[in-house]
């Protein structure tokens, strides 16, 4: 990768939060690149999820700040932080269970459909031509995880794993930069985990996405992660690339055992 | 101890278990494989009272469980670790932990199971005074399965207890787990990590799509083409 | 009703033509006598329902023993309005779609004042017993009343308070209620008549507030002696007059027909001297000797066994009215019948009084003025006065 | 002064009214996250009760607010009766929405119910003189015993709840019960019996609130539960809905909120003060007073 | 291709709507008994019109958006009051006479825009505030603002208590502005039908485009929503105004259907069938998630209360039963629980009622039956 382009498109900076007493994070500093393929692993209740979440909006940081592009997102709402081009999943499965597959994803397109109620109301060519080019959009994203089939189906209906990329997929709608995925394997037989680990590859290599993971499973993390950070306690215990993470002794002692 | 004989569940239309039999014997670890939605929930929902089934019976210690209210079954000796965890989230850890012993009367035998628990899992020990609800994924994971340990169980039914964790605290869930078995605990496992479960069950159930597809000692399914192929990512 | 004459003939001629064409009255008139009534049967205020459906009855029953009107027997249809505006206008066009040209009601103002103009149209006749708002029979020509409206009864309290001599006085009412809200206009308007001045106004928000304490606590701290409260028997017995004394007020309550009954509504074991010094107008007075008034009440209590209340007086006096207009009118045809109401000449006597509608249908007659006596066990009600006309 | 006074007193008497039916509120609101409307059609349930057996307590020369006990048995058994026959079934099979549409039912059906019969009809009843009057004078105002022993009584039953919630068994399988039901029969609570078990808790305060309010507020009527019983749930999640001791400090304020504004702002806006102290609490606060706001884990 | 499907399911929905309206216009004239029309029907279809408006634009809020509000009836008071008060300001300025001709129509049709811009303002406001919470608490701050709004109105001396009829505008309602009689509501029928026809529509098409998937996104799971990049205040605030603008539309249909206005029918709690927590009832009732379904449960409220009332077959019963009958609550309110117990899910659950949908299903469910028929006849040959 030629030297010039390392610009990070994401950046925190001494980036904490404390709950109550309790600190859950502190002085967290990461960098990622354009279509550089991170990991963050650290035992539980390390404060991973705490980090998406404050690198999402949906907790407010107590210290530091979020830089995405060299832009300040400190204070920003949600949906602000996805407009700036983060897109995450979630621990614990969250999609719009009464909606069809097909509208979860539709739902993730509405900040960039240009219509407005006028156009709604009236059905202006316009709308339908928004409207179609999103179906069309949407179930393209829709065959990358084989759920096309599924379209009409009642989202809670799925099976847990289809629920798994199907959130994934979502993300993908929001047209992101840096996707943040939480413990995706999560759940799945090492079957399953290896069919997700190409696609994740495969998501990369197609949207030239960066992508930050959360995962317990290290067969997936030691393969695709380029980097990978480890966390304990809220702090930064290691940061290197996975041959070193792996032979690290307090990254075994703290996190993969024997 | 614990026999299904042909059970059918339905969630409203979705036929999710097409006449599923299986044994666990007094002091087995079974293992129960199968992929996303196979039906691995529903069969343990169905044992512990949580689903009904329409035909079929489920015996436990020749007992009719289908006959016994669900609140009873746990009476019986049983323990859920559930899917999903399920912990009270609005009540600190020790609370929690508390409930799982809701059916024992005697302080003293709480205090000990509770002190056992913690002793397994340190990092609840730290927490006793946090809300359920605020604990990272893991420590859920570790509160549920603390949880029903409560109660002294003779069968345990675990739902993929090391979902979640960090490989060192996988690894000492499953010594937990032989642990409780080499301590006489009759368990019937789900586990998404089929080598290990594989590796630490005397036999296994493979579940396909609502039915057993196949059955054996653990460690000739281990050895199995389909299965390493369909679970063991091999 | 109505002021002028030029458009009463308008509509008269108007809705001769709609009986031609549909002739609802005329239908029924054939087989008997038909009169729908419209009340609040169901809902927070039926009450009021009840005492509209007995007092019709029981005058229904004597006149069909007697023979009916005009020979022909009479039957009610009744409707229930659950005190909803809306329901009542459901009501109303369900009797008139029945073939019914004669209503008697509804009750509460809000509600007759939903249908006062669907009578007009319709061309029928809507005697409502117990509507005291001034605008309800202002506008219709088709729209009478039994009782007088709230101007004439705030007026009378007024009068009375400054003929009692009291130039300072309080009132409390209830903001929220057509009834108490209206006494207390009228009350104010011909206070400033009289020379007398309201110093302290208190009110609530709705007739479901039960304590009244801080209210009665601004009138002692007003210093009056005198205090205008228009509510309702069950506001006033169980509730303002023991609050009232406990607040440590002392001096005169009055109000008005909504008093009536409150002796039945006290506490039982409480100290009911508080009761003294409680005065209020009324449409007749039970204890009355009048021979028609006792024949009322004990047929009243004989199928009832409670006392009228002036609700049903005025329910039953209204039955009357209508017989005694269909009798002149020589037909049950709403707009004879209409005519008839309209003679401000005829001469009414009734339960509540012998009176006259004036010119827009509302009666002119003398208002029954009662109070409480106590002896700390039971209450009773003493007539005290009867004004018959204001100076 | 004494004008404050009194205000302060009408205030603390309304208050204790309103806490003690939020008491109940807060019961079944906590165990089943329902908004309980028929709650209020109980205290009329008791109410009636109460002046029904009145001349019994009479004839056996019993004081006559001990006829709390038939009410506290008939609202009881009408409040298990409703869990059973209404809640119930509509609980197993639909959504939070069909369940308080059930209870707007089932108050409607109450308090028509009354009406229709012919005992009980559409006129008002009034109550005897339950309590003694009286009680200490305070700068010209009279405290009366009545609101002193009501007061007294909402401590007394707010504590009681609290420590049973707390510290007993059954009271902390209600608490696991409004948490999550399936994990709560996989502690060996039995969930349906512990739910009806509250119904007849909070039903039974139904009839002690029922009590306390015809001691102030001698009148009985089909209706009375629907106001006094909105009131008490605005109170109750005022000072944040499911905490016990939040229902109790709830209906204070509302109380002497009603209180104050009728002496000194305007007495024909108190509810609209109400109702304004509320969402400016709520907004400011959007857990309620004593409520805890643990926003969701993600 | 599904833009062929859409545009083939809104053509037949404007034929059905179409001959719904000839069949109307013929049923019309060979009504019954001639007064009838007049007097039940035409009343009947002023009150259907609004309570169907009233609880489809419920349904946005608490069905799509799934945030359960209390005080819709405040927002159709706030239009009501609204279109009853310019009407008459209009009819004093002399900008029509006798409520006919063109000025009359602008007027009207004027009135019930502002009814429902007014109501949406306030909304708009309540809105702001109220939608940081959530559910129980969300549901009992909307009651208040409901009960101040009617609160506000009785205490205003324009408007006041007594309605319109006695309050300081002091003259009836019914003789000026726009409140109908009875012959004026049956000339101008057309125009609750339209403006029901109209919204239904608006709000359709509302639910049928982004807005409507980002709020059901919403009520499903707002943290993904936000997560998924919808800016979940925004559409919040602006469902609430626009729900509330057709309550307030609703309201003006009321003011022109009854003479007379009081307060005391927006309340939380009357007598009647209108007021918001029967508006509620019909969102559920329906389905929440389903406007076909609030009109259709709207038609059934109404027609519920009406048979109650009025249904021949009522005399046919038992005279305990017809006694019970006279507490035509009672009854409603057993038929609630009993419907609700059946269908928890509400009548169509989330369900829209779409005749392409309708006609496909019964093609498909024929060619289930024609599968079946062959799968038993091929096991009966081979047996
Ligand atoms: N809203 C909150 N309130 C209080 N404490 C919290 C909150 N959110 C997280 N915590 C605490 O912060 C710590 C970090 O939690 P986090 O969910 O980030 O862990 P994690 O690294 O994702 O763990 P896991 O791998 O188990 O999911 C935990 O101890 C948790 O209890
Ligand atoms: N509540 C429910 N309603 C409808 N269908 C359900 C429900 N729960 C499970 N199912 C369906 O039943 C089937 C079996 O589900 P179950 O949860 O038992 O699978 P599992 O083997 O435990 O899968 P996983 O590995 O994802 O936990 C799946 O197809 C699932 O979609
Ligand atoms: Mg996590
Ligand atoms: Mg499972």
């Amino acid at each position: 990768m030629a030297e010039t382009k390392r610009i990070p498109i994401l950046e925190t900076k001494k980036l904490g939060i404390t709950f109550g007493g309790l600190v859950a994070v502190s002085d967290f500093n990461i960098q990622i690149y354009p279509g550089e393929l991170v990991g963050l692993i650290g035992p539980n209740g390390a404060g991973k999820t705490t980090v998406f979440n404050l690198l999402t909006g949906v907790y407010k940081p107590t210290e530091g700040s979020v830089l995405l592009n060299g832009e300040v997102l400190n204070g920003k709402k949600t949906h602000q932080f996805v407009n700036a081009g983060i897109a995450r999943t979630f621990q614990n499965i969250r999609l719009f269970r009464q909606m069809t597959v097909l509208e979860n994803v539709l739902a993730a397109f509405t900040k960039d459909i240009s219509y407005n109620m006028f156009d709604a109301l009236f059905r202006t060519p316009k709308f339908w031509k928004t409207e179609k080019a999103l179906h069309e959009k949407a179930l393209d994203l829709l065959s990358i995880f084989h759920l096309e089939d599924k379209a009409d189906s009642i989202a809670s209906s799925l099976p847990y794993g289809q629920q798994r990329k199907l959130e994934i997929t979502r993300a993908l709608a929001t047209n992101m930069k840096l996707l943040l995925l939480d413990e995706p394997a999560a759940g799945m037989n090492p079957t399953e985990t290896a069919e997700l680990l190409e696609c994740i590859n495969s998501i990369r290599n197609r949207f030239g996405i960066a992508i930050l993971l959360i995962e317990h499973d290290m067969s997936l993390v030691m393969n695709i992660c380029e980097r990978i950070q480890v966390i304990d306690y809220g702090v930064t215990i290691a940061e290197g690339l996975p041959e070193e993470i792996a032979k690290n002794p307090k990254v075994i002692a703290a996190y993969l055992g024997e | 101890m614990l026999e299904i004989k042909d059970i059918n569940v339905y969630y409203g239309a979705i036929h999710a278990l097409k006449g599923v039999s299986l044994t666990v014997n007094d002091g087995e670890l079974v293992s129960l494989v199968g992929a996303n939605g196979a039906g691995k929930t529903t069969v343990l929902h169905t044992i512990s009272g949580l689903l009904r089934t329409t035909t079929g019976e489920i015996l436990l210690d020749g007992i009719n469980l289908q006959k016994v209210p669900a609140s009873s079954i746990i009476r019986m000796g049983l323990a859920h670790v559930p899917e999903g965890r399920h912990i009270f989230s609005r009540m600190s850890v020790e609370e929690n932990l508390r409930m799982g012993a809701y059916i024992i009367n005697d302080a003293k035998q709480i205090n000990d199971n509770l002190e056992r628990v913690y002793h397994h899992f340190p990092r609840l020990k730290e927490r006793t005074r946090q809300l359920g609800g605020t604990l990272s994924g893991g420590e859920q994971q570790m509160l549920a399965t603390g949880r029903a340990l409560m109660t002294n169980p003779k069968i345990l039914l675990m739902d993929e207890p090391s979902m979640g964790l960090s490989p060192i605290l996988v690894n000492e869930i499953f010594s937990i787990i032989q642990q409780l078995h080499a301590s006489g605990i009759t368990i019937l496992l789900v586990e998404q990590n089929a080598k290990k479960a594989l590796a630490v069950a005397d036999r296994a159930y493979v579940l396909e799509t609502g039915k057993i597809s196949m059955s054996g000692s653990a460690g000739t399914l281990a050895e199995d083409d389909r299965v390493r192929k369909a679970y063991l990512g091999a | 009703a109505g002021g002028s004459t030029a458009p009463a003939t308008e509509a008269t001629e108007a809705t001769e033509e709609a009986a031609a064409t549909e002739a609802p009255a005329a239908e029924a008139a054939t087989e008997g006598i038909t009169i729908g009534t419209i009340s609040p049967n169901t809902g927070s205020l039926a009450a009021y329902g009840t005492a509209v459906t007995t007092g019709v009855d029981l005058a229904i029953s004597e006149i069909n023993a007697a023979g009916g009107i005009l020979g022909q027997q009479v039957t009610i249809i009744n409707a229930d309005d659950q005190m909803d505006p809306t329901e009542t206008l459901n009501a109303f066009n369900s009797l008139v779609s029945q073939g019914v040209g004669l209503i008697i009601g509804s009750v509460a103002s809000s509600c007759t004042s939903a249908i006062t103009g669907a009578a007009n149209e319709e061309g029928v006749v809507l005697l409502t017993p117990a509507s005291t708002a001034d605008s309800i029979t202002t506008e219709d020509d088709y729209v009478f009343r039994a009782c007088y409206a709230d101007g004439f009864q705030g007026a009378i309290a007024a009068y009375y308070a400054s003929q009692a001599g009291y130039t300072d006085v309080g009132v409390v009412y209830c903001a929220a209620d057509t009834y108490s809200k209206g006494l207390y206009d009228s009350f104010k308007t011909a206070a400033a008549k009289y020379g007398v001045n309201v110093v302290a106004e208190e009110s609530t928000a709705s007739l479901d507030v039960q304590d009244y304490t801080n209210q009665f606590t601004a009138m002692v701290t007003a210093g009056v002696q005198f205090v205008y409260a228009p509510f309702y028997y069950d506001v006033i017995g169980p509730y303002i007059v023991t609050q009232a004394r406990a607040a440590g007020y002392t001096g005169i309550i009055m109000g008005a027909d909504g008093y009536d009954t409150t002796p039945e509504y006290v506490v039982e074991g409480a100290d009911l001297t508080a009761f003294n010094n409680v005065y209020w107008t009324n449409h007749y007075d039970p204890a009355d000797t009048d021979a028609k008034v006792q024949s009322f009440v004990q047929a009243y209590k004989a199928i009832n066994n409670f006392t009228p209340s002036a609700i049903a007086a005025l329910a039953y006096d209204s039955v009357y009215m209508l017989k005694q207009a269909i009798e002149a009118a020589g037909s049950a045809d709403a707009s004879a019948v209409r005519d008839a109401l309209a003679d401000t000449s005829a001469v009414y006597t009734g339960v509540t009084g012998t009176f006259s509608l004036d010119s827009v249908g509302t009666p002119a007659k003398g208002a029954a003025v009662l109070s409480f006596a106590s002896d700390g066990s039971s209450v009773t009600t003493k007539l005290v006065d009867v004004v018959k006309e204001l100076k | 002064m004494s004008t404050f006074l009194q205000t302060l007193f009408v205030g603390l008497r309304l208050g204790s009214i309103y806490a003690l039916v939020a008491l109940g509120y807060t019961m079944v609101y906590g165990i089943i996250r329902l908004i309980n409307f028929a709650h209020g059609d109980f205290i009329m349930v008791g109410g009636y009760t109460m002046i029904f057996t009145t001349p019994v307590m009479i004839a056996l020369e019993l004081p006559i607010w001990a006829s709390v006990v038939f009410a506290i048995l008939v609202c009881a058994i009408v409040g298990m009766s409703t869990e059973l026959i209404a809640y119930r079934p509509v609980r197993k099979k639909g959504t939070s929405m069909s369940a308080l549409i059930t209870a707007i039912a089932v108050s409607l059906f109450l308090e028509n119910l009354a009406q229709a019969i012919p005992q009980i009809g559409p006129n008002p009843k009034v109550a005897n003189q339950i309590f003694s009057a009286g009680g200490i004078r305070i700068v010209d105002v009279t405290l009366d015993w009545t609101t002193m022993l009501t007061i007294g009584i909402s401590v007394v039953v707010m504590v009681v709840l609290y420590q049973f919630t707390q510290k007993t068994r059954i009271g902390r399988a209600m608490r696991c019960v409004s948490e999550d039901k399936s994990a709560s029969i996989l502690m060996g609570i039995n969930v349906n019996r512990t739910i009806v078990l509250t119904f007849a808790i909070g039903s039974g305060l139904a009839a002690i609130a029922a009590l306390m309010y015809m001691a102030q507020y001698p009148k009985v009527y089909t209706t009375m539960g629907a106001l006094l019983g909105l009131k008490a749930f605005v109170a109750a999640v005022l000072g944040g809905i499911g905490v016990i001791p939040g229902a109790m400090l709830g209906g204070f304020v509302i109380g002497l909120v009603e209180s104050f504004t009728t002496s000194y702002v305007s007495s024909s806006m108190a509810d609209t003060f109400v109702f304004l102290i509320l969402i400016i609490v709520l907004i400011l606060k959007p857990a309620g007073i004593l409520g805890k706001n643990m926003g969701e884990k993600v | 291709m599904i833009k062929n499907r859409t545009a083939q399911g809104y053509l037949l929905n404007t034929l059905v709507i179409a001959a719904l309206i000839v069949g109307f216009a013929i049923l019309k004239n060979t009504f019954g008994k001639a007064g009838d029309f007049k007097l039940i029907f035409a009343p009947s279809i002023w009150q259907c019109c609004y309570l169907i408006i009233l609880a489809a634009s419920l349904n946005l809020t608490l069905g799509f958006l799934g945030q359960l509000s209390l005080g819709h009836c405040g927002f159709m008071a706030i239009g009501a009051y609204a279109a009853a008060l310019l009407s008459l300001a209009a009819e004093r300025a002399g900008i029509y006479e006798d409520k006919k001709g063109a000025a009359f129509i602008l007027v009207l049709t004027g009135c019930i825009l502002i009814a429902g811009i007014l109501a949406a303002i306030v909304g708009l406001l309540v809105g702001v505030p109220a939608l940081r919470l959530k559910g129980d608490y969300l549901a009992i701050i909307t009651l208040g603002f409901g009960m101040i709004i009617v609160n506000i109105i009785n205490n205003l001396p324009f408007a006041g208590q007594e309605g319109l009829a006695l309050g300081s505008a002091s003259s009836s309602l019914y003789k000026n502005g726009l409140g109908f009689g009875t012959t004026l509501k049956v000339t101008y029928i057309w125009v609750a039908i339209a403006v029901t026809l109209i919204s239904l529509a608006m709000m359709f098409m509302f639910v049928r485009s982004k807005y409507g998937r980002a709020i059901r996104a919403i009520r499903d799971d707002e943290i993904a929503a936000s997560a998924s990049g919808i800016n979940t205040s925004y559409y919040k605030v602006f469902t609430f105004a626009y729900s509330a603008f057709f309550a307030g539309v609703a309201g003006a249909l009321y003011a022109c259907a009854n003479a007379t206005l009081s307060t005391s029918s927006f309340a939380f709690a009357n007598g009647g069938i209108l007021n918001s927590t029967f508006v509620v009832v019909m969102v559920v009732l329906g389905g929440m998630g389903s406007l076909t379904g609030s009109v259709v449960a709207a038609l059934i409220m109404f027609f519920v209360n009406y048979q109650i009332k009025n249904g021949v077959w009522v005399r046919a019963l038992p005279v305990w039963l017809q006694n019970v009958f006279n507490f035509p609550m009672l009854v409603y309110a057993v038929i609630l629980i009993i419907v609700i117990m059946f269908r928890p899910k509400g009548i169509f659950g989330t369900y829209e009622l779409s005749l392409r949908n309708f006609i496909s299903d019964i093609k498909h469910s024929r060619q289930l039956q024609l599968e079946q028929k062959q799968a038993k006849e091929e096991v009966r040959s081979n047996g």
